[in-house]
């Protein structure tokens, strides 16, 4: 990583591999969702990443702004359901606040990710310990926050991201669902993860492995 | 690795279905839709079914869409008296913004539109996300009913609140011929709402249905117990109970229906609704159940349907909906409607 | 003791089906229809469905019947330019003569009586016990058609010759029309012999439906393989063949129609009818593959219906009719209807 | 038995036991017809013979004629299908052929299963070897007839049927059905027992034992 910063190609990387993880899993992933919700989840999510990697493919794009504001606007049209306006408004705002550069580094990624984070709340209105994505995806920038705030560089607050996610991620197995199409079971949510979350976890997976 | 990557499975194409590639079912259908029905107007790009002719200038369009999977709902009540355009998803998975901004902007007769909307977060973010850039874009007035009617559902300000089931087909219609009267925006937005807030519903499964895509039905039911509560994307219910004569469904899906609201006082209009997997012979015989219990509480039954009208694919099941009818809400439902799946008087 | 007899097995309730005792499923569901269908009138005892008005003076009465199971038909198309009267027996087993025989006296309206039967061994010898009764005991002339539009089963004079099945719900409605119009006995028996013969069916299954009181699925159908040329009894069809995608369902369905009957030469009428237990998006998709084949094949849909109109409790699966119409088919088809199962012009 | 004569009370018998038999043997009997039919016989001729049994209990005859008219007509009116009408008509045909008498001989109980059987036939118009009920009820007349002509009683004539029925029953296995519903599955409908021969056996052996 030159200069301690992230290259576009490096989150081409990161969107590659996170399209990768999702359909490599669409099947675990729409069996969670067929324990707590309408086992869609995995088909939404690879059908979304599949267009959003042959988009790029198609165009490609010269900076980070115009990257994911196409990355947030094929989700928005591709996917439906609760999954595609929140990670493509996860992906819109990101562009948005890291702006028309060519490489972020650890606390322009931090902030672009946070901004991101700030439009899942938005369009979702849920709080941590809904059992949603933002289980995943909270703990996931908190721990990449702190990382950069003691000097680390991107590389290293992904990885702590990544392993934050994925204990955000198991952490929702108790929880009962108070967001989302799994709260309609009230306490029979409970005992299961949540779908979105699984796949966030898988967000930050290919982040850290684009960095690593 | 995370722990939890599993293999990648081959695509099994054994789900027993009339379908070809699972994931063109949707594209697949909606041909087969086009041409059963010269009469109606398909955009196959967009997944839209439109009325074949424009909306009349100056006559609010009523529209609504959600995830496939549940027909005749919407599309197979576009027409005279009921929608002007219906926007399909996935398979239950709502339609895009993009997708519900052409309908809107299509639709529009210069009156505006009503967006119709079942309470699920996924049709509440897309349609809030299509208003916005349909507003932006066109300039076209947008108003939206968030249908909420499924008592099954405990309701609080801290969750995502009640689903939209079975009220939406009599909305749909309500509201439909509001519209066809020539009342205003509004006024047909005040008036849907009024038909979501008077009526409520209640469904149960037998068995689970199947999700194309997933090829294998969504929850497994032993033999001896069934879903009560269930919703109309094969969510497991609120309850697994044990298997119940006809007479105890009908118990089961009325009380909490009745504890619920106040029906008394007025005719109701009563839909007894299958989940597309139960036969009518069964249905009917449900109806004569649900119907008994409704009489025994001081309820007379003025208007009913029986049949499938709201669905969740091949999953066996029914739903009740009832909605508390003033004499506004009979005449708007007694007027002409032409669709495949509702007509009458014309 | 004879070699075969079993062990008394007990009743077991827990068949996942909408109904209380197995035994009384259609004296339970009749009770939802007359409740339904303020408009039609019930006679519980010898299970039959009337309009609710006695026929007019001078018009010929159509009616039909059969066991039930089949929901909509026949009771469901019975009402203004349809059916006078239909008569349910037991699930899949015919009524007995003496049902069919109240049925054509009190349908009667002076102009004699067309009674509509598919070819079944039961059917047919239940409604022939019953018009000699008829003729018999009350001067009613009555004139037979009985339907036979099953190009699965090989015809021959040594066998029982071809099912009757779909093409009695597009019967119904032409012959219902013709009587309508006041035309004679004769006559309207006369067209109904011709709309029989210009008409051929073919039938599939995915799954098995389940008799009430049989308590498990009729056949067992590994999950790879469907059942061409099924019945609507859930009888196995001819050839049990590995599962297929909708446009070789289409294929198989529809290449025996064609090779049975020249269909060239004028407008079809064509019914995609659905066995009971599949969602109407696969319906419509398996339509689309239908009338490709058929156009391809030089045919021109003039009319069609997509839909559960003739079905076998909760079969998964589909059956294509397809009727040549020659002019006056079309007019009568045309004609207003007013029934639960079919609705139009009125 | 009195002077080698079936009394009206035997012929009750005979019906109580067949009543018996094809409510016992329900299931087998629509097992049967799930295989080649449409899984209803069971259930059709359970139904029919309890409603046999009631008209009998709540109406008692004073003749043999009267008896079996009123078997068959409850027959007729409570069964459907095809069972109802041949079943009834055998009745029917047997009562008239037999008369206003209160007893039958050997030859006179053979001549009214024999009409029963013509009677059959004439509604039915299927021919031995059909794949039907005929199939049983054909062997079992002529075993019965032919002990009567070499001079046995009733008792022995009817054990020699009941015999012929089931034999013609098992016979039915590997016929290709021509008659009936199992006639709509051609060459497949072969491997299989018919359900109506198996009644019909059900029939000669209620006979056999209430002579016995
Ligand atoms: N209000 C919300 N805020 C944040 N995430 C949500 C919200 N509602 C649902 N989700 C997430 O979306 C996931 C479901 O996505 P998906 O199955 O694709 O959509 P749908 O529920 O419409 O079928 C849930 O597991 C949850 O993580
Ligand atoms: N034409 C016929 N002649 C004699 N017996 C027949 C004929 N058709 C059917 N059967 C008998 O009827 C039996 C079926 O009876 P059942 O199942 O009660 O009626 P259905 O076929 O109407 O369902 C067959 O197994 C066969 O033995
Ligand atoms: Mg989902
Ligand atoms: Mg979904
Ligand atoms: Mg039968
Ligand atoms: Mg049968």
């Amino acid at each position: 990583m030159a200069g301690g910063t992230v290259s576009l190609p490096q989150l081409v990387d990161w969107l590659s591999r996170f399209s990768g993880l999702v359909t490599e899993n669409r099947t675990y992933l729409t069996e969670l969702d067929s324990a707590i919700g309408d086992a869609d989840h995995g088909a939404n999510m690879a059908r979304g990443m599949t267009a959003v990697m042959e988009k790029i493919g198609a165009t490609p794009v010269a900076a980070v702004d115009e990257l994911f504001k196409s990355v947030g606007m094929t989700l928005v049209t591709s996917v439906g359901g609760a999954s595609g306006p929140l990670y493509g408004t996860f992906f819109l705002r990101f562009g948005t606040t890291a702006g028309a550069v060519t490489e972020l580094d650890g606390a322009a990624l931090g902030a672009a990710l946070r901004a991101g984070l700030d439009g899942v709340v938005a369009r979702g209105k849920a709080e941590v310990g809904d059992k949603t994505m933002l289980d995943a995806m909270a703990p996931a920038l908190d721990a990449f926050d702190a990382e950069v705030a003691s000097g680390a560089d991107a590389t290293a607050a992904s990885s702590a991201a990544s392993s934050a996610a994925a204990m955000g991620r198991d952490a929702t197995e108790p929880l009962v669902a108070r967001k989302g199409r799994a709260s309609y079971l009230g306490e029979r949510s409970a005992g299961h993860l949540d779908p979105g979350a699984a796949s966030t976890a898988y967000l930050f997976e290919a982040l850290s492995e684009a960095l690593a | 690795m995370s722990a939890s990557v599993k293999e990648l499975e081959e695509e099994v194409p054994s789900v027993k279905k009339l379908i070809n590639d699972p994931a063109n079912v949707l594209a697949d259908s909606l041909v087969g839709v086009a041409a059963a029905h010269p009469e109606l107007r398909v955009d196959h790009t967009n997944r839209i079914i439109y009325r074949g002719e424009p909306t009349k200038a100056g006559k609010v369009a009523v529209i609504s869409g959600g995830g496939s999977g549940h027909e005749p709902l919407h599309g197979g009540f576009v027409g005279l008296g009921m929608l002007d355009a219906a926007i399909s998803g996935e398979v239950f998975t709502s339609p895009t913004p993009d997708q519900v901004q052409e309908a809107t902007k299509v639709a529009d007769g210069g009156a505006g539109v009503l967006h119709i909307v079942k309470n699920y977060t996924g049709d509440v973010m897309n349609f809030e996300m299509a208003a916005e850039l349909a507003d932006a874009e066109a300039g076209v007035k947008v108003e939206t009913v968030v249908t909420n009617d499924d008592v099954a559902v405990e309701d609080s300000t801290w969750t995502a609140g009640r689903r939209g089931v079975g009220i939406t087909v009599l909305l749909e219609k309500i509201a439909g011929a509001a519209a066809e009267e020539g009342r205003d925006l509004a006024s047909v937005a005040d008036l849907a709402r009024r038909v979501n807030a008077s009526g409520r519903s209640m469904g149960m499964a037998l068995t689970s249905c199947t999700v194309p895509a997933a090829g294998k039905p969504t929850f497994d039911l032993p033999d001896d117990m069934m879903e009560m509560g269930v919703g109309i994307h094969g969510e497991p219910g609120r309850h697994r109970v044990p298997l119940a004569q006809a007479s105890d469904i009908a118990q089961q899906l009325v009380e909490p229906i009745l504890q619920d609201f106040d029906f008394t006082g007025a005719p109701a209009i009563v839909m007894l609704n299958g989940m597309g997997g139960s036969p009518l012979i069964e249905l009917y015989l449900m109806y004569g159940e649900v119907a008994k219990i409704l009489e025994k509480s001081g309820i007379t039954i003025a208007r009913n349907l029986v049949g499938n009208y709201i669905t969740s694919l091949d999953m066996a099941g029914c739903s009740v909906t009832v909605l508390k009818a003033d004499d506004e809400f009979l005449k708007l439902w007694d007027a002409p409607v032409n669709t495949a799946g509702l007509r009458w008087g014309v």
